[in-house]
């Protein structure tokens, strides 16, 4: 970690700004620039800039779930959505959708559960990989 | 559409998560691996079963119409691939609760293991070529991490070289894509071999062609592009090697096969003649390899090249025969090769090295042991009746046929020194007496192993040997079944009707 | 029949089961199954005798038109007793020779399945089938010959007779194959009367060679002679049945049972005379300067074996007649002999004749034995050798121009012969006694029983030759000439030249039985016979092999990864710039040239960061650089309306610099490693990858793309896929199996760069 | 053609010419902290040029990519940082 | 631009190419991701470009009208950028690993499993 | 009481983000931004954080007029000849306490005329800063102390 | 109207960022060419940025706007705090008119303890 109040300080007060920005990026993903992987990555980025400000371990006490689980939960989702498609009797992975409109996310589909997924896993990946290398560091 | 197609790819990623999930407990990987690989086992072949009596199964995922959305096509030959798949990948969960370390174990071998079956049976399924390059890589990425798990300074060095030739010719592949893209404006392989024909700028078809035989002849490990696979094989736990061994390098064949059967045709004087002469010399040079060798493993790693020059060769032959032989051999090739793996596997643990100078005397106390290396040996080698010899007799049977005489002549040559390095081993291995004396030398670590893990090390290679045996005395079947799907392939039509059928 | 086959191979693989319990009785046991065969067999002499040829049809592989279709006829019946009937008598002998033996349940596995593959081979009607019988009696042959493995010689001496036979297996194989593209049919009995057909296909020279090498190899015809002497490291046993008595035989046979298709060329007759006559001939020369009794025999079999192939070169119905007399009577007496040797090897434990002597008073039923086979083999009334040596002659005889020379040699190589019985039949019995390594009393019953039946059959078959084997003999002519023979076998010709020339021959041979030491120094002198040492080609091929795999070895996998990621590039761009150089006049280059000056900048900016990073340095030099590149990148995908691909350029630019920044302090700094010549081969390799590349790009960009991929996804997007950013909506709907292994491979990585990074297993415990 | 264009135009030159003179500094160092500030000045420029290049080609989605922009700079600017700390720091 | 683009493919996949052939570890796996970026911008460019216009449907509208950028390549692009980040962060640990391991940036250094023995 | 300050600031980020001034778009955002504090509940301790609005915004625009004066000064030094300049690292002993007062003082020095913070003491007591126009230490530090610290801590006091 | 305000803040904002730039190439030191640029580049992107606002008059694209500059605000002085002060470290020369080090020798070389 870097002893600099000041960077420390900074981390804390960005990384809700940021966790807000990379749900905004997954949720209108779907109409606008973004979706579940963009999204991933820069709340992945938070956690990453909270890591080097305040030292791994308070980075891994932030983040509650292990990133092997995060990772595991994202294939999951993925998975799950096509679980919808498959009771429809549908083609596998068909898009199942809610017949209503949300601002920002717009419609409710199985593809969002998917592009879910995508975000928790790009999050799980990012910081296994980070952690890994910062514990191998200390 | 039978929705049971996408499953050889979707269970391997489920089992893999529950697996994860539970990512501390190694021994529900364990019996959520051997279960998962089970599972696999019989739906794949009641894939089988259906796409011999209801001809191609096609599936659009997405429900988005061909060529839009990504098909899962499963003709003769991918599906009999996933059934190989998955009988390998059973027995290697067999093998591997046999063998495998804990510590690997607990760093996620199995997940590991069902992911790269899972990139495997995607290759085979798909009949998208992006979709291909992406499947590929699944399969890459895990077998790097297979082959490099554990750290040890051989895996390293070989995981280098096979990780960075890889990645060179995913590199090429991913080029390729783009550049056919570019040219035929689909991905779709159907529609790429209903389009190509009517195609007005032809001429860079051929170009791309050579691309796309490279990238997969890295995969394939023909000459000259098969460096990584000498160089890492035999570095992993046998385990791996075995498994890597039997698929990996057929994926490769197994996508020349699609490619130029089905795609590119509009110039076969040029790409088959090609692909022929890379047949000899990886014939040769793969044989002339494994003779240099004195590493149980490593003589086994070059006689993968050698085999695949005959599989290469009867797609480069590119009659209905000849091609029915190309398959044949991949489903007898890869069924032997990883049995062999296992056995070298046995025989390490048994003696404590790979190295042929260092051990001797097994046949004499191991004489069932000797037996089933001598069925997956000798069935290498070509000897009657076992399944190596009908599948050498097909190829060489159609170059005849074509009057390819001199390719023959090296097939022929080559199949005679197959047999010296199997003979080889075997005279090393088991009938020489060991070389520490000649009573029954064990390796200490030998003792500690349990009589459990013993016969899970021993069933599989029963199990193989005994599809060997029977695909030998039994080949009528096979070989209508290869006949079926060579013919198949040489007549697109079924295949792309299938596909695109519901424009 | 081929119930009779699967019975066989059960058989050889319960033996290992059943041995230790029935270990004191297993010769008589074992002996009891080829015994069935033979009777079995025996049952079916009165049909084939009376001119029925017995089919059998049972399919296999259809599909490839390879079926078990046997057949049995004069010929094939011949061969089958013959096994059949050698093998009781060895497989009683082996029950006590081989007691002593290691593993004899094993010895037992193998040379079942031998006399199995064996009878399997002379029945079968179908190429393909034979060759598999063929291959079997082969590896069989293997096993056996280096059934002694913990000696070094055992195990390289079985290779050599495996790569052999094996090789030549091989070559028979593709004949097969070529001639049955001329029948359209594997069966060989679909070949009688297209002999006219086949001379006359432009494949035949090509057929007859393969063939022939095939037949040579297995029945150790000059120049593939010298594995047989060599294969006499095999247990005694083996040593009388497949390398005298029945294996050598196949190729014999196998030419034979071709004769009606391929022969009547010159190329076919003049090869076989040749080769058999100049086997005999040398075979009898190089067993000179032989001690060993087993070698002596050997050498005594190859010349028979040539005298056998050089009467199927005659081809005239006198020599096939002679042909088959010979073949009967050699199997009889020299399976006897060996048996006999192996005897006197068992018992005084030395196969050497200069240590053998005076035994006759120890060993009389052996001595006895000995004596009426030699006398065969000698040719002497009224033993079956002496019809047998009376027809060679005659047919010989019966040539015009190539008669007399031929006639000197075989009377020579058989006087060799008779010096060789002599020297194996009767010294070790006569003479005075001389010490030996055991001491020697008569074998046991086993031992003593089988040898005795041969030769008395000898001696019968002399005697009453036509109610033994003038049936077969017809019939086998029939299937050989596809002619009636119409020759009766006559004991007594009546005094006349050929009788002459068996007096002669005898008495030279005792001649050279007494001159013998000093012959021994003159052959030992003659260089020829270095020259005829095909042994020595062998071990030169093998050797050459080793040395061209070892130098191709150290050339390809040398271990560089440049040399391989050279050999591939090479390979991609030479071939593909080849093709793309033949087709250069039909493609034209037509892109836009339109440039702004941020497109300048952009460019600029590549260029100098990528030189940056191959002239940096410093690794975070270059990083940076890396860096700026990536960057760019997003830049120019933000300028060709791809924010989506800008915004993940972004983001994994910034990752990568995080990865980099915790891996890299422990990277280490940059090296100076390339020579100056490399670095040049490298640029050349490199830019013309690059070039490639470059014009691949123009001249596809000059084409205009016909794609409906770009319009279905606009117009399905938000009505199917229920969002307005079309390139999120291909990858979570119309692509999402893309999206899926895209996720899997991202998972994998993370997973791998944990394991890789947390264990560390150590070097030594593997 | 109206200021807004004229002003965009220039704009675009001005801002493209101040990041050829930022990666002169980038090429020219001395000292790789120079070079960092570099980089993280250029991500900030680019920033700028997507906002103009917005108005040019009158998409407002480049917008979001500043955005995002900002922030990976700002972190690839810490985390260069924190690699001169480890390397300096023992 | 496509004719800058063109030359700068050709770049990258020269600069990736020269790389990948040093003896430096490090400088392989820079010579690996200059090969993907290559190959990104490949695929990019030969999927025609079209400037100013990305692939969005805009509100109240079903479909866009000529010209916008084809969104395929893009897709496949993102994919194949993503699937490089993985394969390219686990070879960076392995570099990484195998120099710890075998003690050299060198790759002439790393023939152990090569050797005829 | 912060956090649900916090947890509105957030939310109406959010429809700041999203664009749209709508009833459900604000819901959203609350339950997003309690999401957010939840998650990141660790991260931030209690602090008295935005009472004073109105002091706030007029410090808010002192700091903008500090922002651009200072630009256009440097802006001049940078087009003429760079001998004007003096500069020095002078450590200047603090009067604001938490972390919160330190980060946003510090910063806003990096951004006002010719001064950049380069570092905190570990004890937090004295803020090292280089500066571009130092004619001597004293006087330097007493400008800070008047300026643009005595206006922060009316702000946070 | 709007477009001309734009128009003017896009260029006064490009100007300002060329500043910056030609201040990054001119200034003698690391620390005197970052107190330079952190200021003028924050300054010049956000007047662009608010340029740009005002060119669109649309609550999203200014809100976007906002966020950007907000965030420059937050982190810009962050980044170069952090750099000077590893820059420090790494014994990056003051120029050499820098006639006052207060920070000398406070530094302890190993823990990057500051008293
Ligand atoms: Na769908
Ligand atoms: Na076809």
């Amino acid at each position: 970690m870097m002893f600099s109040v000041i960077l420390s300080t900074a981390s804390r007060y960005l990384l809700p700004l940021l966790l807000i920005f990379s749900f905004f990026l997954l949720l209108r993903g779907h109409n606008e620039p973004g979706g579940g992987f963009v999204g991933g990555l820069v709340a992945a980025a938070a956690y990453a800039l909270y890591f080097i400000a305040n030292g791994i371990d308070e980075a891994e006490k932030l983040l509650k779930a292990e990133p092997v689980k995060l990772i595991a939960v994202g294939l999951l989702l993925a998975v799950i959505s096509a679980v919808p498609s498959l009771l429809a009797g549908k083609n596998f992975m068909s898009g199942i959708w809610l017949d209503t409109n949300f601002p920002v996310i717009g419609k409710l589909g199985s593809p969002l559960i998917f592009d879910v997924g995508v975000y928790f896993l790009v999050l799980g990946i990012a910081l296994k990989i980070i952690f890994s290398l910062a514990e191998e560091d200390k | 559409m039978n929705p049971l197609v996408i499953f050889p790819i979707i269970l391997p990623l489920v089992f893999a998560v529950i697996m994860l999930l539970f990512w501390k407990k190694v021994p529900v990987h364990r019996y959520v691996n051997l279960a998962g690989s089970f599972i696999s086992l019989v739906v794949s072949i009641i894939i089988l079963e259906a796409v011999i009596s209801d001809g191609i199964i096609s599936l659009q995922i997405g429900g988005w119409e061909a060529p839009f959305g990504i098909s899962i096509v499963a003709d003769l030959l991918s599906t009999v691939m996933v059934v190989i798949t998955a009988v390998i990948g059973f027995a290697t969960a067999l093998y591997s609760l046999g063998t495998m370390d804990e510590e690997r174990e607990k760093y996620l071998y199995y997940p590991l293991l069902q992911l790269l079956l899972m990139g495997i049976n995607g290759a085979f399924l798909t009949g998208d070529i992006f979709n291909l390059y992406v499947w590929f890589e699944v399969m890459l990425i895990s077998s790097f991490v297979l082959l490099a798990l554990g750290g040890r300074r051989g895996q390293l060095e070989g995981a280098i070289k096979y990780v960075t030739l890889n990645l060179l010719s995913s590199a090429i592949f991913l080029a390729a894509v783009g550049i056919l893209y570019g040219i035929a404006g689909t991905l779709n392989m159907a529609d790429l071999a209903r389009k190509i024909p009517f195609l007005e700028q032809k001429e860079l078809l051929t170009v791309v062609s050579i691309l796309f035989m490279v990238a997969f002849g890295v995969k394939a490990a023909i000459f000259p592009l098969f460096f990584w696979l000498p160089a890492s094989y035999h570095t992993p736990p046998v385990a791996v090697s075995a498994i890597f061994a039997g698929l990996l390098t057929k994926v490769g064949v197994y996508a020349l096969i699609r490619f130029f059967t089905t795609i590119f045709i509009h110039d076969t004087a040029f790409t088959h003649n090609l692909l022929l002469i890379s047949a000899a010399l990886t014939m040769l040079t793969g044989v002339l390899g494994a003779a240099a060798q004195n590493d149980f493993r490593k003589i086994l790693s070059f006689h993968i090249i050698s085999q695949i020059g005959y599989m290469i060769l009867g797609l480069a032959l590119y009659s209905p025969l000849a091609i029915a032989g190309a398959i044949f051999y991949v489903i007898h090739h890869i069924i032997v090769k990883t049995n062999l793996f296992f056995v070298s596997g046995v025989v390490k643990k048994l003696k404590g090295s790979y190295s042929l100078k260092d051990v001797g005397g097994v046949y004499k106390y191991y004489p069932l042991l000797g037996l089933l290396f001598l069925i997956p040996a000798l069935s290498l080698a070509g000897i009657p009746p076992l399944s190596g010899f009908w599948a050498k007799f097909v190829v060489i049977k159609a170059g005849l046929e074509i009057q390819e005489y001199f390719v023959v002549g090296i097939a022929l040559l080559v199949g005679l020194l197959t047999l010296f390095s199997m003979t080889k081993i075997w005279n090393e291995v088991f009938w020489k007496d060991d070389p520490k004396g000649n009573e029954n030398h064990l390796d200490e670590s030998y003792r500690l192993i349990s009589n459990y893990k013993k016969f899970m090390m021993i069933t599989p290679i029963i199990f193989l040997a005994l599809i060997t045996i029977v695909i030998g005395l039994y080949a009528e079947p096979f070989f209508t079944f290869a006949n079926n799907a060579a013919n198949q392939l040489i007549d697109s039509s079924n295949y792309i009707n299938s596909v695109l059928g519901m424009k | 029949m081929l119930n009779l086959i699967i019975i066989g191979f059960l058989a050889s693989a319960v033996a290992p089961f059943i041995y230790k319990p029935l270990k004191k009785y297993f010769g008589w046991i074992a002996a009891s199954f080829p015994l069935y065969l033979f009777l079995s067999f025996l049952s079916r002499y009165r049909e084939v005798a009376d001119g029925k040829i017995i089919k059998e049809y049972i399919e296999w592989i259809p599909a490839l038109g390879i079926n078990f279709t046997f057949l049995l006829d004069g010929l094939s019946l011949t061969f089958v007793l013959i096994i059949t009937l050698i093998g009781v008598v060895v497989f009683l002998y082996a029950g006590a020779y081989m007691q002593d033996y290691e593993h004899t349940d094993r010895f037992y596995v193998y040379i079942g399945i031998f006399m199995t593959s064996m009878v399997g081979l002379v029945v079968s009607d179908n190429m393909i089938t034979m060759f598999v019988f063929w291959e079997l009696t082969s590896i069989s042959s293997y096993l056996l010959i280096g059934f002694n493995h913990h000696k070094e010689k055992s195990r390289k001496l079985a290779l050599q007779a495996l790569l052999v036979t094996g090789g030549g297996g091989l070559a028979l194989m593709a004949g097969l194959i070529l001639l049955s593209q001329i029948s359209g049919s594997l069966e060989i009995s679909a070949l009688y009367d297209l002999n006219e057909t086949i001379r006359n296909a432009p494949t035949y020279t090509a057929i007859v060679i393969l063939v022939l090498i095939g037949a040579f190899t297995k029945s150790a015809q000059f120049p593939f002679h010298f594995w047989l002497p060599n294969a006499m490291e095999a247990p005694t046993p083996v040593s009388a049945y497949l390398h005298s008595a029945t294996m050598v035989k196949a190729g014999i046979y196998l030419i034979a049972r071709m004769n009606h298709s391929l022969g009547g060329t010159e190329l076919w007759q003049d090869t076989i005379l040749f080769a058999g006559t100049l086997t005999m001939l040398f075979a009898a020369i190089l067993s000179f300067n032989q001690l060993d009794l087993k070698k002596l025999l050997a050498y005594s079999t190859l010349s028979v074996l040539g005298t056998l192939t050089m009467l199927l070169g005659i081809g005239s119905n006198l020599a096939i007649k002679a042909f088959f007399i010979y073949l009967v009577a050699h199997s009889l007496y020299k399976g006897t002999l060996f048996l006999v040797a192996g005897t006197l090897d068992h018992e005084t434990g030395t196969r050497d004749v200069s240590k053998l002597g005076g035994l006759k008073k120890l060993m009389p039923v052996t001595m006895i034995t000995a004596a009426l086979a030699s006398f065969s083999m000698m040719g002497i009334i009224p033993l079956v050798g002496f019809i047998g040596k009376e027809t060679v002659y005659e047919s010989i005889l019966e040539l015009d121009y190539w008669g007399l020379y031929l006639i000197a040699i075989a009377v020579l190589a058989n006087a060799l012969i008779v010096m060789i019985t002599i020297l194996v039949g009767f010294k070790p019995f006569w003479g005075a006694r001389s010490s030996t390594p055991k001491e020697p009393h008569e074998a046991p019953i086993k031992m003593l029983f089988g040898p005795a039946i041969l030769a008395i059959l000898g001696l019968l078959m002399g005697i009453f030759p036509n109610t033994f084997i003038g049936k077969l003999l017809d019939q086998s002519s029939l299937s050989i000439l596809s002619e009636e023979l119409g020759l009766k076998i006559k004991l007594w010709h009546g005094f006349n030249l050929v009788l002459l020339l068996s007096i002669v021959t005898l008495l030279l041979g005792i001649v050279f039985y007494f001159i013998r030491t000093k012959l021994l120094h003159i052959t030992q002198n003659i260089k020829l016979i270095r020259i005829f040492k095909p042994s020595e080609w062998y071990e030169f091929a093998i050797n050459g092999m080793m040395y061209i795999a070892k130098l191709q070895t150290k050339i390809l996998q040398n271990g560089y990864l440049r040399n391989y990621i050279i050999f591939i590039l090479v390979t991609a761009i030479g071939i593909a710039s080849f093709s793309l150089y033949n087709v250069r006049s039909e493609l034209t280059i037509s892109p836009d040239f339109s440039l702004t000056f941020y497109e300048g900048a952009i460019a600029l900016i590549i260029i100098l960061s990528t030189f940056m990073v191959i002239t940096s340095d410093s690794r975070l030099k270059s990083i940076v650089a890396l860096g700026v590149v990536g960057f760019t990148m997003g830049v120019i995908f933000i300028i060709h309306s791809a924010p989506d691909l800008a915004l993940t350029t972004f983001a994994i630019e910034t990752l990568t610099v995080i990865l980099f920044v915790l891996v890299l302090y422990k990277l280490p700094k940059f090296l100076k490693f390339s020579k100056t010549s490399a670095k040049i081969r490298d640029i050349i390799i490199a830019s013309s990858v690059g070039i490639f590349m470059t014009l691949m790009v123009l001249y596809i960009t000059s084409i205009d793309l016909v794609s409906e991929f770009k319009k279905y996804y606009t117009d399905t997007s938000v009505p199917g896929g229920k969002g307005r950013n079309v390139v999120n909506v291909i990858l979570v709907d119309f692509r999402a199996i893309d999206t899926l292994g895209e996720i899997t491979v991202l998972a994998i990585a993370a997973l791998g760069v944990y394991a890789l990074l947390k264990l560390k297993l150590d070097d030594r415990d593997e | 053609m109206s200021f807004i264009e004229v002003s965009t135009n220039i704009s675009v030159v001005i801002i493209g010419l101040s990041i050829l003179f930022i990666f002169i500094r980038l090429v020219i160092g001395p000292t790789i902290e120079d070079r960092i500030v570099a980089l993280d000045l250029l991500a900030a420029n680019a920033i700028a040029f997507i906002a103009v290049y917005a108005i040019q080609s009158g998409t407002t989605t480049f917008l979001d990519v500043g955005v995002i922009l900002a922030l990976l700079a700002f972190l690839g600017t810490v985390a260069f940082a924190f690699y001169l700390e480890r390397r300096t720091k023992r | 631009m496509t004719f800058l683009l063109a030359l700068i493919i050709g770049l990258l996949y020269g600069a990736g190419t020269y790389l990948i052939l040093r003896r430096s570890l490090v400088k392989v796996l820079f010579g690996l991701i200059f090969l993907g970026h290559a190959a990104n911008l490949l695929i990019f460019t030969i999927g025609r470009l079209t400037k100013g216009a990305p692939p969005f449907i805009p509100e109240g509208t079903e479909t866009l009208v000529e010209p916008y950028a084809d969104p395929l390549p893009q897709a496949l692009i993102l994919t194949a950028i993503v699937i490089g980040f993985g394969v390219q962060a686990f070879a960076i640990v392995l570099f990484k690993r195998t120099y710890q391991t075998v003690g050299t940036d060198d790759l002439d250094k790393m023939k152990s499993t090569d050797e005829l023995k | 009481m912060n956090q649900l300050l916090l947890n509105i600031l957030l939310a109406t980020s959010w429809v700041l983000l999203v664009g749209e001034l709508k009833a459900e778009t604000f819901i959203e955002g609350i339950i997003i931004g309690y999401l957010i504090l939840w998650i990141s509940r660790s991260a931030l301790g209690g602090t008295k954080y935005f009472r004073k609005i109105p002091v706030t915004i007029m410090f808010v625009f002192y700091f903008i007029k500090e922002l651009v004066i200072a630009n256009l000064k440097v802006a001049f030094d940078i087009v003429t000849p760079k001998d004007y300049m003096k500069p020095g690292i002078i450590a200047f002993p603090l009067d604001v306490k938490t972390d919160m007062e330190i980060t946003l003082f510090a910063n806003l020095l990096t951004l006002t005329p010719g001064t950049l913070s380069l570092d905190v003491s570990t004890d937090k007591k004295v803020l090292y800063v280089h500066a571009l126009y130092v004619k001597d230490a004293d006087s330097f530090r007493k400008d800070l102390k008047e300026g643009i610290e005595k206006r922060l801590l009316e702000v946070l006091r | 109207m709007i477009e001309i305000i734009s128009g003017i803040f896009l260029l006064a904002g490009s100007s300002f960022i060329l500043i910056s730039a030609i201040g990054l190439l001119k200034m003698p030191d690391l620390y005197t060419r970052m107190s330079a640029t952190t200021k003028a580049s924050t300054l010049g992107i956000g007047l662009v940025l608010i340029g740009t606002a005002i060119y669109w008059v649309d609550l999203g694209i200014a809100a976007r706007a906002i966020a950007i500059i907000i965030f420059l605000l937050l982190t810009a002085p962050v980044a170069a705090h952090i750099i000077g002060r590893a820059a420090y470290f790494d014994k990056v020369p003051l120029w050499e008119k820098t006639h006052i080090d207060e920070l000398k020798g406070k530094y302890d070389e190993d823990s990057h303890e500051l008293s």
